[in-house]
């Protein structure tokens, strides 16, 4: 876990290396104002110093060109931070298509993670080197947050709503992660450790123990019959509701003619609050199932309408080694 | 203008004082905007949230009593101009009148205020002492509805928790409406009251005949803060009663 | 600041305004202006609703008649209201927008 | 030409003055003498940044270890969170503007009062009530939600005394919000004659800023936190998404005031800092009306970022970008600060007294705290470094190094004026010299703690970051030892320092042309003020030697 560079963490994901050269940006540049000022101040003070108890300065009232300069240099240089870190966080929060999708579910004070398999881990996050991972994030009680410094990720982990977030492990290793949102008592004990395997140890150790763990694919496909979703959401789309395959990921027409990406925020949405956006083309005739399932009910539903895509997300670790594009 | 009244240490002119007790008392106001304006923002994103259940919700407080209420509330408005009107031309005996007048306004407006309060706590609609959406239709003889409101009701209802997949979402849902229809109208009230106090103080000065041409700054400044606090119902009446009437 | 009376017949006529937009809105809630426009019904109230709030403040509250001083309180207050209603707001309607 | 005229400097106290006009705990319990319930303020704020520090050495020892070995989890989550609550809403909020605000404002502007004395003494009582329900919080059960008080963490899943000191809070707001309303009017109806705008001080622009902010922010926490203890109580779901309420709505609602906020505690700051350096490097400050407006620049743009503390929240990419965006927009008013200060220096006369050693230290601590919210702003940066020690240094940089050095040099500045003695100046310079040393020790390491991925509110931590929490540590201690000299110091001085007189720096303030301490009514007659602010040459009431240099010919443009 020791670091090479003193002062930057291990940097493992595609993320690591961007956030630590915008870093290295923003201490130039902080390094550089620090410096004048400073040296300015100490010239000054000491070129200046009051020679006789009487003395007065020189009445300068100020000088025009002087502002415009101090509020054009900075205004450029605070633009180049923002746009170059604006593009570093927008690539983060717009997670590649094709990603390999792990649920997380936070609760005080503990991670609980689903693996596409349906492996189960506590406290505990198996993940291939080089594939694109997305973590659907979701909490049972207060706000959390999933902070990996050496991914130089974090992402809030909040109640009542998913949040995801997404990388791309480039070192195989052991690292720890954090629970960065203050959560209540044990806030500091909250966190784990993330593995970065070779795709193929990670395929061995996914097909390793699938024993008992369910399937989220196949628990929200039983799932989905039990609700009886099935019984609207027919799949040749005859039904009283719109057909859901394919919907994930796409972008859908709405009733007052916006439209979404259907990602997995939206499918929840969909399920827990049937009426908030309507499908264009179809009666709000869906019912809420608000407080009727839980959160992992509500993940493994999201697996199943998920993999209702022309290529079904494979469940076993096979598919799973090519290594990510991008 | 040429100004009397006592003219308080701090201050060189009586002018001073007066503009410093007028802008001190919209700087107020600006703050009472935003105090309200948090709860605004907070119905907002839930009725949008919640659409139906809300605008079931706002259905089931009376219309005819948010409207009356409205037409008294602004009424008071008038009175109240016109005592700060009274006070300017120095018409004594007038200021007290419209002053009293406009306290009265605001007791019916309160009167009324307590009985839509009863109708709600009769209908278990009051969050935390008993919350049940569906108490009048599970105990129609437990509520003053009339048969066909309750019908009404019924039907509204059934469909409602239909959609919502159940009584859980829609008591959990409406719990929300009638938090800020509490919230809203709660803190609206409490600075009625403490406007009727206020006008009780001006009451007695008033019947005192200390308010002149030369000095009526406290009518004005109390004046400002009952017309403000109408603007508030202004828009609490639209947005709590008039949601989905249709 | 100089002192402007306003009379009587300004209130009055003033009330009558307020009441006659009570009535619209009233009866605006009870047709379904929702079925030619998603939202016109809340956007008709809120308009209607902020009629009367401006005629308030400019009659009643003498606005019409103050300092500039006083225009840029009132101003200022609703300004602040709007920056956070318009931002917030901004944020859970952009929620689902798509980036690229 | 100043309208008082030129005394001989008197080096004896007035016979009768603020401190002296009457006796008795009454007669301070019931004034409405702005000065007295400014020192009303100064012992309560003192009794809330000892509370504070009490808590915060707590912390520091208990982070000694990576097990941390002083308290339970449950304490150490009590302590940052009462550390927080203590130092902003009750210290740092109203510190400069409450004592400094309420004791310079009538004196800088030529007034006898402020507009509303009843009710400046009612904003301390509302203050102290205040204070009463968060110490009852603290000492019943405490309060371990974080300063934030985010939902539901705060209004369903803690056991602590959270409803008191929501309660506490809620009222504390008014106290705030009527002090501003009060400068508000002040400034606008109680100027001197010859007191333009353009001629006040800049420390009066800076608490009309951040006096724009407590009218226009404050409310909001108000009423949000009475939400959350409201929902607290009753169970209801304004914010918890149990019953369908929205915790981010609750994190918009607490930054829409809260980020604002960081600018009350920063402003008048600078407002102390724009009086030192003028007045020890003996010349107008450079670009007068540049810093003026920036104070404006700032209170208002200032509420226009909020959302930067919620990047990672979920919010939309959207607004985290508008949001990202408009918080450099706020920075840049603060960077003309910065400039036109260090500019001031040139060509000044320069002396080491020790408000200035404080003002010089404000700016380098400034600098880093301010450009360091740079890099949070940066929204790449910010997916790594937000919730970590990096936002903890941040913040204390400019808070402690700033606001917090800013507010002990201006009462070093104006101690002469308040209590009408001197301080040791080779001990207060000593001070300020290990406050500044110690400030370093203990918050840089936390920068480089942050990057390292320490995330904050961490009662324990892995064993690498264990050297950097003892440098931390360690700091911390100097840093107390700094904080106990000026206390001790002072508190000697006002018994048997020596006599200050009028104006002892001398400065060009109106305030310094009044007795020291003032009279009850400030001024023997109202003044008239005909000289431009922070203008030492024409001034032969201060008794300085006209320059022999030439004059340069007043800027372009300014002023
Ligand atoms: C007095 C208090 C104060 C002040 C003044 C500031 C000022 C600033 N703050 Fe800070 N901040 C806090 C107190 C303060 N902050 C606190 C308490 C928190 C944490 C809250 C919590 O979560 O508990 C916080 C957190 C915080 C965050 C959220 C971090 C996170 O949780 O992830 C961000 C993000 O944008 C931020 C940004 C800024 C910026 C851009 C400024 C700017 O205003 C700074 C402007 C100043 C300068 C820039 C320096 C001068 C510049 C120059 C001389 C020239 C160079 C300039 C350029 C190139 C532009 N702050
Ligand atoms: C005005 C605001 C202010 C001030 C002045 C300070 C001052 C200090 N703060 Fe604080 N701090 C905050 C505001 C402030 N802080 C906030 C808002 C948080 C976040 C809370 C949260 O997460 O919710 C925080 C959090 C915080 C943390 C992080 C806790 C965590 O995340 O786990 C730490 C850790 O080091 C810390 C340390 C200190 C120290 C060492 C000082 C020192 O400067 C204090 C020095 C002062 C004294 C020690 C008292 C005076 C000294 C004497 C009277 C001498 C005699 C006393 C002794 C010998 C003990 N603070
Ligand atoms: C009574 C019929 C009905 C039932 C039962 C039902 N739905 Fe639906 N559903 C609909 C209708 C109609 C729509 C389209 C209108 C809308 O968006 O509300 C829809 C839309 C959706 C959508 C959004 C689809 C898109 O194209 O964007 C999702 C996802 C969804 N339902 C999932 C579910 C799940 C999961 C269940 C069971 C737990 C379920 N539905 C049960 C009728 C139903
Ligand atoms: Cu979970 Cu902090
Ligand atoms: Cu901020």
């Amino acid at each position: 876990m020791q670091s090479q560079l003193p002062f930057y963490p291990d940097q493992a994901s595609n993320f690591a290396p961007s956030v630590d050269s915008l870093m290295t940006f923003l201490i130039l540049v902080s390094v550089f104002f620090s410096l004048a000022i400073t040296a300015a101040i100490v010239i000054f003070f000491f070129k200046f110093h009051r020679k006789s108890k009487n003395e007065i300065g020189v009445p300068i009232h100020g000088d025009m060109r002087l502002e415009v300069l101090w509020i054009v240099v900075p205004a450029i240089l605070s633009l180049a931070m923002f746009g170059w870190g604006a593009a570093v966080y927008v690539d983060f929060r717009h997670a590649p298509l094709d990603t390999l999708d792990i649920y997380v579910v936070g609760k005080q004070w503990m991670w609980k993670v689903q693996q596409p398999n349906g492996r189960r881990e506590i406290n505990e996050l198996h993940v291939p080197v080089g594939r694109d991972v997305k973590l659907v994030l979701a909490s049972e009680d207060v706000i959390h947050d999933f902070f990996v410094p050496a991914f130089r990720v974090k992402m809030d982990v909040v109640p009542g709503h998913y949040n995801t977030m997404w990388f791309r492990p480039t070192k195989a290793g052991h690292y720890e992660f954090f629970c960065s949102q203050y959560c209540g008592t044990n806030h500091a004990v909250m966190g784990g450790w993330v593995t970065v395997m070779e795709p193929s140890e990670y395929a061995a150790w996914l097909s390793g123990s699938t024993g008992g763990d369910a399937n989220p694919v196949t628990t929200g496909e039983k799932l989905f019959a039990e609700k009886a979703c099935s019984t609207c959401h027919l799949s040749n789309g005859t039904g009283r509701a719109p057909s859901l395959n394919g919907v994930y990921g796409g972008t859908v027409r709405l009733a007052d003619g916006s439209t979404v990406t259907a990602d997995e925020a939206y499918i929840r949405e969909s399920i827990l609050l049937s009426n908030a956006k309507i499908v264009a083309g179809y009666q709000p005739l869906m019912p809420s199932f608000q407080g009727q399932l839980t959160e992992e009910d509500i993940m493994s539903l999201t697996a199943y309408i998920k993999s209702l895509q022309s290529q079904p997300v494979p469940a076993t670790g096979a598919g799973v080694i090519a290594p990510g594009k991008k | 203008m040429h100004r009397t009244g006592e003219l308080s240490g701090q201050f060189q002119t009586l002018e001073q004082q007066k503009e410093s007790a007028t802008l001190g008392m919209w700087l107020f106001l600006s703050t009472e905007i935003l105090f309200f304006g948090g709860l605004f923002l907070t119905y907002t994103i839930n009725r949008h949230t919640y659409a139906d259940v809300f605008s079931y919700s706002s259905r089931t407080i009376k219309l005819s009593w948010g409207a009356i209420n409205t037409v008294v509330l602004i009424g008071s408005s008038l009175t109240m101009a016109m005592s700060v009107w009274s006070a300017e031309v120095g018409k004594k005996k007038l200021v007290t009148f419209f002053l009293i007048a406009t306290l009265v306004l605001g007791g019916v407006f309160l009167g009324i205020k307590g009985i839509e309060y009863h109708d709600k706590f009769v209908e278990h609609h009051v969050p935390g002492l008993g919350f049940d959406m569906y108490y009048c239709t599970k105990n129609p003889g437990a509520c003053n509805l009339r048969p066909e409101d309750l019908q009404k009701e019924r039907v509204e209802l059934d469909e409602l928790t239909k959609k919502m997949g159940g009584e859980t979402a829609v008591n959990a849902n409406s719990q929300l409406f009638f938090s800020l229809y509490f919230g809203m109208t709660g803190l609206h009230a409490l600075h009625m009251i403490i406007g009727a106090g206020l006008l009780l103080w001006l009451i007695k000065q008033s019947m005192a005949g200390r308010f002149t041409t030369q000095y009526n700054t406290p009518v004005e400044n109390v004046g400002l803060y009952w017309h403000f606090v109408d603007i508030v119902w202004i828009y609490l009446f639209p947005l709590l009663y008039l949601i989905d009437r249709h | 600041m100089s002192e402007h009376i306003v009379s009587p017949k300004i209130y009055i006529l003033i009330f009558a305004a307020l009441m006659i937009l009570t009535i619209t809105t009233v009866y605006a809630a009870t047709v379904d202006l929702n079925a030619h426009f998603a939202g016109l019904n809340v956007i008709v109230a809120l308009l209607i609703a902020t009629c009367k709030a401006v005629l308030v403040i400019l009659f009643f509250m003498h606005a019409y008649y103050s300092s500039k001083r006083t225009k840029l309180i009132v101003f200022a207050g609703f300004f602040w209201l709007a920056i956070m209603l318009s931002l917030t707001l901004g944020d859970y309607g952009s929620r689902s927008w798509d980036v690229h | 030409m100043s309208t008082t005229p030129p005394k001989p400097p008197g080096y004896q106290l007035p016979e009768e003055h603020y401190l002296n006009a009457t006796y008795g705990i009454r007669s301070w319990l019931l004034t409405t003498d702005h000065k007295r319930i400014a020192l009303l303020y100064l012992a309560s704020v003192t009794f809330f940044f000892f509370i504070g520090g009490i808590f915060a050495t707590m912390i520091r020892i208990h982070l000694l270890t990576p097990a941390g070995y002083l308290v339970t989890p449950e304490t150490y989550n009590k302590l940052f969170t009462m550390h927080g609550v203590a130092m902003i809403f009750f210290f740092l909020i109203p510190s400069i503007p409450a004592v400094l605000g309420n004791f310079l404002i009538p004196l800088m502007i030529g007034a006898k009062d402020v507009a509303f004395p009843k009710l400046n003494l009612l904003s301390w009582y509302i203050y102290i009530t205040g204070g009463c329900f968060v110490l009852y919080s603290f000492a019943t059960g405490g309060l371990d939600t974080g300063w934030t008080f985010y939902t539901p963490l705060s209004s369903v899943y803690s056991n602590s005394a959270v409803t008191p000191a929501v309660i506490g809070i809620f009222i504390n707001g008014f106290s705030s919000i009527l002090t501003g309303l009060n400068f508000v009017v002040t400034i606008h109806t109680m100027r001197a004659p010859g007191m333009t705008w353009f001629r006040l001080p800049l420390f009066v622009w800076a608490q009309y800023s951040t006096s724009i902010i407590f009218i226009l922010g404050t409310p909001v926490i108000a009423i949000t936190l009475l939400l959350a203890g409201l929902e607290r109580m009753f169970h209801l779901g304004f914010f918890n998404p149990a019953l369908g309420g929205d915790p981010i709505l609750f994190q918009h609602l607490f930054w829409f005031y809260s980020h604002p906020a960081v600018y009350i505690m920063i402003l008048p700051a600078m407002g102390v800092i724009s009086e030192i350096i003028p007045t020890f490097a003996r010349k107008p400050i450079f670009g007068y009306t540049f810093i003026a407006a920036s104070s404006i620049a700032i209170a208002v743009i200032g509420f226009f970022v909020w959302a930067h503390h919620m990047f990672l929240t979920g919010e939309s990419t959207y607004a985290a970008l508008a949001f990202s965006l408009l918080s450099y927009l706020v920075a840049i008013p603060s960077a003309v600060k910065v400039f036109n200060w260090t500019s001031t220096l040139y060509k000044g006369s320069i002396s080491y007294d020790t408000p200035m050693l404080y003002a010089l230290g404000f700016i380098g601590l400034f600098l880093i705290g301010g450009l360091t919210g740079l890099f949070l702003a940066c929204l790449g940066l910010d997916i790594h470094i937000h919730d970590t020690y990096f936002v903890v240094a941040h913040f204390h940089y400019i808070m402690v190094g700033g606001a917090v050095m800013g507010y002990v040099g201006g009462l070093h500045f104006w101690w002469p004026k308040i209590t009408g003695k001197l301080y040791p100046e080779f001990l207060a310079r000593l001070a300020a010299v290990i406050l500044f040393v110690g400030f370093n020790l203990t918050f840089f390491p936390q920068f480089i703690l942050g990057y390292l991925g320490m995330p904050r509110r961490y009662h324990n931590y892995p064993p690498e970051f264990q050297v950097l929490n003892v440098m931390s540590t360690a700091g911390a201690s100097i840093l107390a030892l700094g904080y106990l000299l000026p206390m001790i110091y002072l508190t000697w001085s006002m018994r048997y320092g020596k006599v200050a007189g009028r104006n002892p720096w001398p400065a060009t303030g109106l305030e310094w042309t009044t007795a020291s301490p003032p009279l009850t009514e400030n001024f023997d007659v109202t003044p008239v003020v005909d000289w431009e602010p922070y203008d030492y040459k024409n001034r032969p009431d201060l008794g300085l030697q006209t320059p022999t240099a030439p004059t340069l010919a007043p800027a372009h443009g300014d002023d």
